[in-house]
């Protein structure tokens, strides 16, 4: 069975300019979280869930982690939840990252609020033993955030689009400083991964997608979009968000 | 005890409540979520004669109280939802309601009889009324005669009872649905979405790329309410109600205006248990309210 | 600095922000809130020819981010309003538009030339359109012959520039607004209320004593920028925008869909500031939205 | 010039079954507001705001106190205020009740939560020397209210409709047992004010109105009833909530 369940914040703090870290409790989707895999969260008043990629998880704190920045009034109001709050979430949703635990290097390309899901997925990799490197993207100095948590895990290069902060540039700037890697896993919005996609259609990839969703679950095809080979479609919530590049028409 | 069984054409309902067509794939998401035998019905996501794609997305957008939808009948086609989905249903102790779509009267007709020789299916649900696609669909649904002369074909072609549905983006839905009782339908569904568009201030333009999308929700249920009570005074066919039901009092709500039955859409996106949630609430809140079953409440609201 | 003003037959607006008939009584209410001369315009609450009492109460319930009303043009009658309210306003330098309403074509025509000698009432906003009355209203405004011969009536009768007022309960929204364009009306007002109504749980009847209702606020948002959007692509005179609107987030989606200006309505009951507010955020809306002026985003969320 | 004010909760507790007593702090109403009139209060979220009757003012502390029995969505979010939390109300809203200062016996005539505005009416009575006696209805036991308050400001026959505490019976036999007076005062539901104003035909009253209202400022015409003399119509928002007996139809 599949569950809508009921998390409590349990921290939540601002960690770049509009952009908040989220702790919530709950016992299933701590155990059973995948990287790459998202909460459809309920904003009380709102007709629509929120997606949010989940970006961390303590199994023992039985914690997990989303990071988000505000946008709209959905984000507003999670931004506005305290400590002890209740939240509605269908999760673990969607289906997350494969990846080769024997592989060797991993390449980690995350723009601004695609970076989250590649925290979690990182962490994964470095339990399996697989050595990770990051390219991280911002738009400037003040939207740059956990940083040092991916220099924990491995080399990272951190790219602002206006220089105000690590190399200026994009992310396909970056990948060029990184050097060598087995496959890589991107997430951020189209135009990225499009480009990503493109410089690096030699290499074996993954890349997470956003798009607006309906119901979160697979039942009103509002996330379909055209699949690149055999035709067909997929559902961004269910089959996704994590496609093969080249799975699926950018 | 309190008895929510129903019979209408076709459909002998335990309850009255029945997930909407198009907010419920073909039953297999929710179904990791309850047991679908509580349900009243299901209808099926839109069936077309052969695949359709859809249009490009983003396919939806939040309103206030509402949302905006232009999904555009994806569907893998019908014999591909007979052969792949049907069976799928078929397995549960629920009369399975199948939605008819088309671009052409030629394409309902076929559609429909395909639905003929399965079991499981009980009746049709005529969506003349789909503001989301070029052909069909729409047109169909805001002309009196267009919308006869489909119901009258389709039920020459089909062994099953038709429950057409009615579109809300008309002058007159009392004329509607007189014309498509004269030309045979066995009931109403009532209503579809109504036509909205939103504009994305940050690009200035329709956030949907359909550019206009159907708007479903609660912020509806005002309109729906309306419409099912001015037709249930002049037609005599039962209906089937929808438009922004999310509680059992609002199922009430549809009763008492002269819905037979509910249907719940957009509601189970924000809490994929409404519909066994409103069918433990409703014996209560018919209770509450002075009535001993769904059949003692149905049309009460008229005034005399 | 963002220049807010624009010009449209009879009315030179400040800016494009003004009260929606109906939500301001005539006026002197919300000037004890604030100083009226902020307003782009004000339009008056529909006068008839003699004084109407209006509907029975209750007169109106809330909706799901929107209200029902049923008033029923209660009213002093046209030769009242010019004497005693009319008087008020043009104590402000803002721009009056008299909402015309009536039962026949005589009376819409009469009422229309009452207000020829009034120097302060800048044009006439046609209320084909209203839900809320068993003669007249609504009957006019679904029928592009019936609301295309009023205006010709009322053209020829009146001297001033006619914004006819478009219904929103109607298969075909374009068709009724060319008729009225080529009747010879000046501008465009949409939308007026949606025909809704609500049934009371614990008298099991419809809430209003009317029964049915104009659904208003928020709920109506999309459905009035799908309206106004799809006749700004066929019709060539000035829309008036409203549905819905309550933030200057919301004028810009109604300019950018093709409203030349816009009318606030029930959000004036849950802020009764929201006018000036809007006119205060409005210059840095547009700004952070790429716009210099109110005339530079008219029109622009149309895709090539 | 008319105001929205930022009110201030001071303190909410329930005083019967499903009826609660707030208190606001606002420096200006409570140095303005008069018996009879009310305050528009915007439960957020909701199109419409909600009329509650002025039941007390403390004008040193600068406190009001509403009560008010949760119906339905918004006074069901009022009762979840807590102390702290602000509240934006039009007010003070109406017109309230007038009266003679040198009338001797005043008869004070409440049902449900039509007992609030004319707590305050008592108190400012009283201030004058006005002698106050009190008939108040109540559907049953538990939903009594105020009962101490009102027996503070003079005689007070508490009724029952079910004759589970004080005297069983409606308010109109209340009256019957309170002996003589001068002029009364009325709020309750309509056919409470009718069986009122119908008994009590050969004495000057003043009753207080309830319906559904739009802008509670007299510019929608939502609560406009017709007067009964000379013709035309009265709002109750602001001709009202006070009216004289027989000043409209019922
Ligand atoms: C699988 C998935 C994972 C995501 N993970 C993250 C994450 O970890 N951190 C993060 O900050 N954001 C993430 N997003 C994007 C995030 O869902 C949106 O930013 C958010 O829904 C905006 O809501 P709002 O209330 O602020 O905006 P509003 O504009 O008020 O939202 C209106 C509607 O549009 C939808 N919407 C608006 N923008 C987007 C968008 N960019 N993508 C999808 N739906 C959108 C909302 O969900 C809502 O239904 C993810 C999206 C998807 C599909
Ligand atoms: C001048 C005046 C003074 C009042 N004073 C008090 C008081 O002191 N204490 C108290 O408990 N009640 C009082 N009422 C009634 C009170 O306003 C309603 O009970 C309340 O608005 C119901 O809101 P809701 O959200 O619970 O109900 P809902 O049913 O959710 O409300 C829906 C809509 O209907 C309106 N409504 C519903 N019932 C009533 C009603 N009986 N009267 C008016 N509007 C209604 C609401 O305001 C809202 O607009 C007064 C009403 C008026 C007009
Ligand atoms: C995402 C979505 C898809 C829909 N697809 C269909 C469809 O395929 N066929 C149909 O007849 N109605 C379709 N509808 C309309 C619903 O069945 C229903 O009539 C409408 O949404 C009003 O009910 P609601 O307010 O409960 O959602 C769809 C609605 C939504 C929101
Ligand atoms: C209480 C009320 C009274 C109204 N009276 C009139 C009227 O007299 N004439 C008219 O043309 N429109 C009338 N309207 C319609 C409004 O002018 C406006 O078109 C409609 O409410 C949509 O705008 P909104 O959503 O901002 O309220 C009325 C609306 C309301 C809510
Ligand atoms: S969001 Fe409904 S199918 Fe993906
Ligand atoms: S509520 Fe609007 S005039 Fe009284």
């Amino acid at each position: 069975m599949k569950k809508c369940v009921e998390m409590t914040v349990h921290s939540i703090q601002q960690v770049a300019f509009n952009t908040f870290e989220m702790t919530l409790k709950n016992t299933y989707i701590a155990q059973v979280a995948m990287p790459g895999q998202f909460l459809h969260l309920m904003a009380e008043g709102h007709t629509l869930r929120r997606p949010l990629s989940i970006a961390d998880i303590d199994r023992r704190q039985e914690t997990i982690t989303i990071l988000f920045k505000q946008i709209g009034q959905g984000t507003k109001q999670l931004a506005d939840c305290r400590e002890g709050m209740k939240l509605d979430a269908i999760g673990p949703a969607g289906y997350g990252f494969s990846y080769d635990k024997s592989m060797k290097t991993a390449l980690l390309i995350g723009g601004g609020v695609g970076i989250p899901p590649l925290y979690f997925l990182g962490k994964e990799l470095r339990r399996h033993g697989v050595h990770v490197k990051a390219v991280l993207g911002f738009q400037s100095e003040k939207h740059v955030f956990y940083e040092e948590k991916f220099q924990g895990m491995g080399e990272t290069y951190v790219m602002t689009n206006d220089g105000s902060y690590g190399n200026r540039g994009f992310v396909t700037d970056g990948v060029d400083l990184s050097g060598t890697f087995v496959q890589y896993f991107s997430c951020g919005p189209i135009p990225m991964l499009q480009a990503i996609t493109n410089k690096l259609k030699d290499h074996p990839g993954s890349i997470s997608l956003e798009a607006r969703l309906g119901c979160g679950v697979g039942a009103c095809f509002a996330c379909a979009i055209p699949a690149n080979l055999e035709g067909g479609y997929r559902k961004i919530c269910t089959d996704g968000p994590v496609f093969a590049a080249g799975e699926v028409v950018l | 005890m309190t008895n929510l069984a129903v019979d209408l054409p076709g459909l002998t309902l335990k309850n009255p409540v029945m997930p909407a067509s198009g907010c419920f794939g073909f039953g297999r998401e929710y179904s990791e979520f309850y047991d679908l035998n509580q349900l009243g019905a299901v209808i099926m996501k839109a069936a077309t004669g052969d695949a359709r794609d859809g249009n490009q997305i983003p396919r939806v957008a939040e309103t206030a109280s509402g949302m905006l939808n232009a999904i555009g009948l994806q569907n893998p086609g019908v014999e591909k939802i007979i052969a792949n989905e049907v069976p799928f249903l078929s397995g549960y102790d629920v009369p399975v309601v199948a939605n008819v779509a088309g671009s052409t009267v030629g394409e309902y007709v076929a559609v429909a009889s395909t639905f003929n020789k399965v079991k499981s299916v009980k009746a049709l649900e005529l969506n003349i009324s789909c503001p989301n696609v070029k052909d069909g669909g729409i047109q169909f649904g805001t002309n009196p005669d267009m919308a006869a002369g489909i119901t009258e074909k389709v039920k020459e072609a089909s062994n099953l009872p038709v429950y057409v549905k009615l579109s809300p983006n008309v002058s007159d839905i009392v004329a509607m649905a007189k014309a498509v009782e004269q030309a045979g339908a066995d009931g109403l569904s009532m209503i579809n979405t109504i036509t909205g568009m939103q504009i994305n201030l940050s690009c200035g333009k329709p956030l949907l790329a359909n550019q206009t999308g159907g708007l479903s929700g609660q912020a509806i249920k005002p309109i729906a309410i309306r419409m099912i009570y001015e037709v249930k005074q002049q037609v005599n066919i039962p209906i089937i109600g929808m438009g922004g039901i999310s509680t059992a009092e609002d199922v009430l709500e549809f009763l008492l205006a002269g819905a037979s039955a509910v249907a719940v859409g957009t509601a189970n996106f924000q809490n994929p248990y409404v519909c066994p949630e409103i069918i433990k609430d409703l014996p209560d809140i018919l209770q509450q309210y002075g009535f001993d079953s769904v059949n003692d409440a149905i049309g009460k609201g008229h005034v005399a």
